[in-house]
């Protein structure tokens, strides 16, 4: 149980990945602001992971 | 060669299979299943439509992936609620889950 | 396109014609089947003779050839020999079906890695999210085949390689991304070619970094073989398998670890690029071997992490820095520093 | 050596997969080999995705079902599984009938009116086929709202899934 957080974490960053692959694949062709959008995208999962770690972390709540 | 009908009808099978699955089990994991068989019956209605359209759409692609994303996550709130409800009821037969009943 | 034989004198042309097209040389003998078995039997032996020596051991010695070569010979022969125990009330059909698909789904991936411009199974443009998503299905079954075993061991074996391997797994695609981004194609011919001028390492190399920690860390190789502690799990999620049942696992980890050495060589050291004077593929498998040993040293070297420290680093160093090298990455393609190699 | 199948062939073997796999997936009678039937039957979806010329989301289709969808759901078997199997796992008298004939019916009605449709529907793909380099544009261009929204919908999924599993003191 202690490791579930993680589990979570991993189901939701599997989505992540292959999101950002379809992105990656063709950066040279896609607009500047569209990729801005991708890397709003990713700088709004950061407040998320960091929450999730420091929740997983503590080990009073597992 | 497939026709676009033929792809319907499996996926009309599919989404049967799951109306079944999610009318008569009892166990909530099974539930679960069936839900998941729903929302892949729904994505393959996506792809072939936008395969058979004159042009072929990329955009009936990128709504299955929301599609998908949106079904993990279900999936993982679901398996957490599964999770709350086996820790208190010690059972997750959802006729059993009648603790709100007057 | 050959055509069936009608006639019975048609029959051995017909034969040759097969043997000699190149579908069939590709399936079956240089990236396909014969290289895979003879690369990976080397690799047994090699892992064996190099912890000898960095142990001041002389290692396998006496099965015949230089060094014992033929020492992976000897050991299939006699593993294969020995009886196959099935553990009481052990899930019978899920403990022999899944090693034997591990062996498939080892074997998979190498249909799309080209070990030549022309050395090539199968083309796919999406070759490197495939080699993920078959490599994905690697934990799931491992967790099916520890709780198939029905034994205690095997369970916690088989958490503990589920807990790594997801954690490793995300930083281990994001920092693929960076080449991916670089090379603007999932295509693993394309991705190489476009490393003819500068190899990836050095404008990726943090994302080398973190793919070679990673791909470490997926192969349970010390310092992270915790799922299969010797000292405190006797050898992990395959503790009950024995006989003709533990040849297939070991062959099948030894076919990822080929796979993961490979696909660094593809991603990061220019795959089969190298001065004219030897083939492609001798170049591609020379680098495929150098990148193992490297993979294998550390054995010889290091002591075991422990489990919730192992995953920590995952999720928190390498996760962070596979994310800081995507946005490095988006700074020096849009910045054009790199345009003077063509990228 | 011409190596491709044809594509009616690929078609009826994954069809067959894939329902046979559904449908073990709830009557199996253990919880584990109705996942793996699951995970069967996501892996012949992804079959007919890579068919219909959409690898990378048969990829996708795998990489996320099989890899993770079911690993979560093999784990959480695996915590609240008991060693005596639910005695009363099975439907009462005439649930099942009921449950039967409302999936058939629907199933049937959806099939009958596609087939009615038919001779209006295209009965052969355009030759044209998608690149996958497309998807990225389309993703991050024509559709950067639904991207930010997804955002928003991952992050709510994660923390609110941690919050339900916490164990509360």
């Amino acid at each position: 149980m202690q490791y579930y957080p993680y589990l979570l974490m991993f189901v939701v960053f599997d989505v992540v990945g292959m999101f950002i692959f379809a992105w990656g694949m063709s950066f040279s062709i896609i607009p500047t602001s569209d990729s801005l959008m991708v890397v709003l995208f990713l700088v709004l999962l950061g407040a998320p992971l960091g929450y999730a770690l420091r929740m997983a972390l503590n080990r009073e709540n597992w | 060669m497939p026709t676009l009908v033929s792809y319907i009808i499996v996926s009309a099978a599919l989404l049967g299979i799951g109306i079944y699955g999610l009318s008569v089990k009892r166990n909530a994991i099974r539930i679960l299943f069936a839900v998941e068989l729903i929302v892949n019956a729904a994505n393959l209605n996506f792809i072939a439509f936008a395969r058979f359209m004159n042009p072929p759409r990329v955009s009936g692609q990128v709504i299955v992936f929301y599609s998908i994303a949106a079904a993990a996550m279900e999936a993982a709130v679901g398996l957490a609620l599964i999770l709350v409800a086996f820790r208190l009821n010690s059972s997750i037969d959802v006729r059993k889950l009648n603790k709100l009943k007057g | 396109m050959v055509n069936l034989p009608t006639t019975p004198a048609d029959i051995i042309p017909f034969i040759i014609a097969v043997v000699t097209s190149h579908t069939f040389i590709t399936l079956v003998i240089f990236p396909g089947l014969i290289h895979l078995t003879v690369v990976v039997m080397f690799l047994t032996w090699y892992e064996r003779k190099l912890l000898a020596r960095i142990q001041l051991r002389i290692g396998p010695l006496y099965a015949g050839g230089p060094g014992g070569i033929l020492q992976p010979i000897a050991d299939g022969v006699k593993l294969i020999f020995k009886e196959v125990m099935i553990p009481y009330k052990a899930d019978k059909p899920l403990f022999l079906g899944i090693p034997l698909s591990l062996v498939f789904l080892g074997a998979l991936p190498f249909a799309v890695i080209p070990f030549g411009q022309h050395w090539v199974i199968a083309n796919l443009d999406v070759g490197l999210v495939f080699i993920f998503a078959v490599t994905s299905l690697f934990p799931s079954m491992i967790l099916i085949f520890a709780w198939a075993s029905n034994s205690k061991y095997p369970f916690l074996g088989g958490l503990r390689s589920l807990f790594q391997q997801v954690a490793y797994e995300i930083p281990m695609w994001i920092s693929a991304l960076s080449v991916v981004m670089l090379a603007g194609s999932l295509n693993l011919v394309q991705i190489v070619n476009a490393q003819q001028k500068i190899w990836f390492i050095v404008p990726a190399f943090i994302s080398f970094v973190v793919f070679f920690i990673a791909s470490m860390a997926e192969l349970e190789r010390l310092p992270f073989d915790l799922p299969e502690a010797e000292p405190e799990l006797v050898a992990g999620w395959f503790t009950e398998s024995s006989g003709a049942i533990f040849m297939v696992i070991f062959l099948a980890l030894y076919m990822k670890l080929y796979l993961m050495s490979s696909l660094i060589t593809v991603l990061f050291l220019g795959g089969w690029w190298g001065p004219a004077f030897l083939p492609q593929p001798i170049w591609f498998i020379l680098k495929a071997l150098v990148v193992a040993t490297f993979i294998i040293i550390p054995r010889g070297v290091y002591a075991r992490l422990r489990v919730d420290l192992l995953i920590k680093i995952g999720w928190t160093r390498l996760l962070i820095l596979a994310l800081a090298n995507v946005f490095i990455t988006v700074v020096l393609l849009s910045t054009g520093i790199l345009s003077a190699w063509g990228l | 050596m011409d190596l491709s199948v044809p594509p009616d062939i690929t078609f009826v073997v994954l069809t067959t997969i894939t329902l046979l796999a559904a449908i073990m997936a709830l009557q199996a009678k253990e919880l584990i080999y109705g996942a793996i039937s699951l995970a069967i039957s996501f892996i012949g979806i992804a079959g007919f995705f890579v068919s219909l010329d959409a690898p990378y989301l048969g990829m996708l289709q795998i990489a996320v079902y099989v890899g993770a969808v079911v690993v979560l759901i093999l784990f959480t078997i695996m915590l609240v599984r008991r060693e005596e199997p639910d005695k009363d796992e099975s439907p009462e008298t005439g649930e099942g009938a009921a449950g039967l004939w409302l999936a058939g019916l629907l199933a049937v009605s959806i099939a009958g009116i596609a087939a009615l449709a038919g001779p209006n529907l295209p009965a052969t793909p355009p030759e044209a086929n998608l690149p996958i380099s497309q998807l990225g544009p389309v993703l991050a261009g024509t559709y950067p709202v639904p991207l930010i929204i997804m955002a928003l919908l991952l992050s709510g999924a994660l923390l609110g899934a941690l919050v339900l599993a916490k164990v509360d003191k």
